[in-house]
């Protein structure tokens, strides 16, 4: 992935949020990437801090936890460590833009976003007039997001990258489709017969998925339905330790520039992430696909 | 009379804007609670909305960090995406949405993006998330806003999410479909849109507040409606409700 | 349901038609319906052909086994028994009508259409510039749709219409939401607590759904995946027996005037029936909500 | 040489359309059988796409009516609406679609929709479903239809999906991203677009056929390719694989 793509880590809102892909994209220490999403929590706000970031592209960057994102707010107001555009969307027009990359729509008309100063700093939104009313009646164009790569976290995949997906998805869909790449971290590995026993339960096909990652937990401290319960004090521990530069360096030494890679990364969180496993069993009902 | 904090009579008096049946677009913390307290008493049938791409009829059966954990999505009406749920807002399928913010103003447009100049911020605040879809498409829109003089202010420095704009129809010649905010609840008082202008006035006074401090602590000069009240204190039903949601007294407080 | 409706009977394609529904409205005798509908395969000849209709809004109207409808080509070339008014859409174009309808968007620009004759048939589709563009790039404006009823059947549902949908879906979701009403055709009546096992499984939650019938095989000749294969003969016994008036007559006749209700209608079908019925058991693979 | 029928050869010639790793948009009848021959001799990595919500890998197990049947769904890749799916194909994500018509012209646009006027037709043909979608977006479309006089026409009398339309550039001036027929496969031979006219020349004579034959039952005057070829018989193992599929033996009379 080059410097100055245009990425999506995760697009469900505050679940599934591929940290395990925002750490390793900080360890590689890529540069002027676009972070396009309509929350991705500290995710986004930790990548603006170690200066991956030259723009930003959603709704919210914050602390869904703890309030602010103080890396967010050092480069917005001070430009440190570097300044970053902002490109400000509301959630559903960031999803009708996801919407209309993903299926061809070279821009989709929306009602939601009138009235709001959004249209002022967002000079992308135009103002138009809806052409089938007959009275004047105002619209805002939103036009299509194309990410270069789009990440997500899944609870289980095969090899090919056929995944399922349950709970809220927020706009996991449409991001990833509307991407150019698609990148898979998944929770577990499975044969292809436990994915093609329930193929309404894939969002991404295989054929549409560049890459496949085992990766447990690859969403903490984010929670991931029926696997992986939020882990709120790391969020408020984040939000804590990053007030300035400088522990917000010490803070991303030790959670992320000093372990080599993910599993590292679980080994040091030890029981604290195992007291956030999921052991309980509340089983879907049945589907029957059965032809005969 | 039962004992009670500033926050469980804010989150008690927004769970009385809620009526039976509705569909309520709920934002974090707060409003939700206050969904969970509506439906436990006067509103049993009401359906809460969730942006993440939930929609729920019981409340969840533990405390939520966020929309998104795992027990608002466990037994849930409705586990799908983002478009699905904002399209029914979008749609006008939503009685009502609640949102918080930053800065309101006297028409009561909603600021939660940038204090000073948005090309050059003195605070750059989270931003939006869904609030200005809220704001543009529900029936009607419930604002909970902490009641100080730097949040209640003359004019925003930008509007995130459209209140009444100018004043008077400003909102419907803008071309937005929903009525805009019908009730500001604040940790002192309530407010209201009247008038031809729609400009919030002083609608109720919570117990243990007055009309001045209100007014002292408002960044605007605050007039009162005609039929000015005292709100009225939580009810025992209310708050047995409230300490059923809020089990770890997160509220009390 | 006044006369002059405009209704869905399906927007699955070629699975999950609500027969059941259609023969209701032709033994009502409802008049002048907009039937709406990318394809409802002779779900819409045969209510052509006993006079409910005014209008078809749609992409295809025949016997996906037998080829022509009679019916549509009587009403549409010699005004038999009445003439109709074609509203042409493709598939995908119509599938942006009702997303628009749905989701509260005035209309969806679209590329799909272009250079085909339909933006000429159909004058609610217009044609514009993308102003986005800074080459000449036309593209085509798809007003809402936004039906009066939608009739659908699904797998399963509780009393209060939340109902699981597995299987291919066409524009079932969209075309719902985009309707003001929507009744439920439900193959099997379930406790709450099985619909709420799978809130991943639930196409439309039951606070939506006007009304909830418990009709197993509501879709019958058409399939219901997992529960009744397709009755393929029928399809070509209806394209035989319906190619003049008279035999139509007949044929609407004993399958659906003659017959007061669903029960009797699968009653006379007996062991045809029997025979489409799934009786092996292809489950798919459980997913755990649990919190804890 | 081993036996066959026409329509086992215009399968394995639309087969032969199709290369490895290609997403398909399918039809149904013909297509869906030429992609699981392809799928089971050269193309194993293709994947089919079928606008009610479906994509398969291995073609179905047993016999298909409708691509909606449970066969069709069983094992499949993704069930899933149909904006899902072409919207794969509007995205510019699919790099070949087959259809069918009643009616094509030179420049190869179709008509499945009005013989006549379309205001007063004298047939009423079924109608569009996908297939404007797919010959506007597809890479490339295929097209399979029988050869007569009164289908292969001069100009149809309503293009349902558009072809190459007036010829030339036509379609890139109307706004079409996707590339437009690059084949038409008949009972009688296959014709490609040549010439900088786009106009459907003959390219290749079925076994048994010939080039006047072809012509006769041609409306316009169709001109050949300078590399006119026969069609090569179908192969042993290709014709294994197309009995593989069709196991009732539906296209081998």
């Amino acid at each position: 992935m080059p410097d100055g793509s245009s990425i999506v880590l995760g697009a469900a809102l505050e679940n599934a949020i591929p940290f395990a892909a925002t750490h390793e994209l900080i360890r590689q220490g890529k540069r002027d990437l676009n972070v396009v999403a309509p929350i991705s929590d500290i995710s986004t706000d930790m990548m603006i801090g170690t200066g991956c970031v030259a723009e930003v592209t959603g709704a919210w960057v914050g602390n869904v936890s703890g309030g602010m994102g103080h890396n967010f707010r050092r480069a917005t107001e001070h430009g440190e460590p570097n300044p970053i555009k902002v490109h400000d969307y509301s959630n559903f027009t960031i999803g009708m833009a996801f919407f209309a990359g993903a299926y061809g729509l070279p821009y989709v008309p929306v009602k939601s976003i009138l009235g709001s100063d959004i249209i002022k700093s967002n000079p992308q939104i135009r103002l138009a007039e809806n052409p089938f009313a007959a009275e004047p009646d105002p619209v805002a164009l939103i036009p299509a997001l194309k990410p270069d790569v789009a990440f997500l976290v899944v609870q289980r995949a095969d090899r090919a990258g056929n995944s399922h997906i349950w709970g809220s998805t927020g706009l996991t869909q449409e991001a990833s489709i509307a991407s150019e790449k698609i990148i898979v971290l998944a929770d577990e590995i499975v044969e292809p017969e436990v994915i093609a026993s329930d193929p309404s339960r894939v969002l991404i096909p295989g054929f549409g998925v560049n890459a496949v990652c085992h990766l447990p937990a690859a969403s903490h401290p984010s929670p991931l339905i029926g696997r992986w319960k939020r882990d709120n004090a790391f969020f408020h521990h984040y939000h804590k330790e990053t007030r300035d530069p400088d522990s917000f360096q010490r803070w991303v030494d030790e959670w992320v520039l000093d372990l080599p890679d993910h599993k590292a990364y679980r080994t040091k969180l030890g029981g604290e992430l195992e007291e956030l496993r999921i052991e309980g069993e509340a089983y879907s009902a049945p589907a029957n696909y059965a032809t005969d | 009379m039962h004992k009670y904090s500033t926050q469980e009579l804010m989150i008690i008096a927004a769970a009385r804007q809620i009526n039976d049946g509705e569909r309520i677009f709920v934002g974090m913390r707060l409003p939700i609670t206050a969904y969970g307290v509506a439906r436990l008493t006067h509103a049993p049938n009401a359906v809460g909305l969730f942006e993440s791409g939930v929609a729920r009829y019981e409340p969840a059966e533990d405390m939520l960090y966020t929309m998104c954990d795992g027990p608002n999505q466990f037994g849930a009406a409705w586990t799908t995406g983002l478009i699905q749920i904002m399209g029914l807002l979008s749609g006008g399928r939503v009685h009502a949405g609640f949102i918080g913010g930053a800065e309101i103003d006297r028409f009561a447009n909603i600021n939660t993006s940038y204090i000073g100049d948005f090309e050059n911020p003195t605070t750059k605040l989270p931003g939006s998330g869904g609030a200005p879809d809220i704001a543009a498409m529900a029936e009607r829109l419930i604002v909970i806003i902490n009641h100080q003089k730097h949040r209640l202010v003359e004019k925003v420095d930008f509007i995130t999410s459209p209140g009444h704009l100018t004043g008077g129809d400003a909102r419907k010649k803008a071309g937005l479909p929903g009525g805009g905010p019908s009730v500001v609840i604040t940790d002192r008082a309530i407010l209201r849109p009247h008038g031809p202008e729609n400009e919030l006035h002083l609608a109720s006074v919570h117990p243990g507040h007055t009309v001045e401090e209100v007014i002292e602590n408002t960044g605007w000069d605050l007039k009162t409606t005609p039929d000015l009240e005292e709100t009225p204190a939580p009810t025992k039903e209310e708050l047995d409700a409230l300490h059923r949601i809020d089990k770890e007294g997160f509220w009390r407080s």
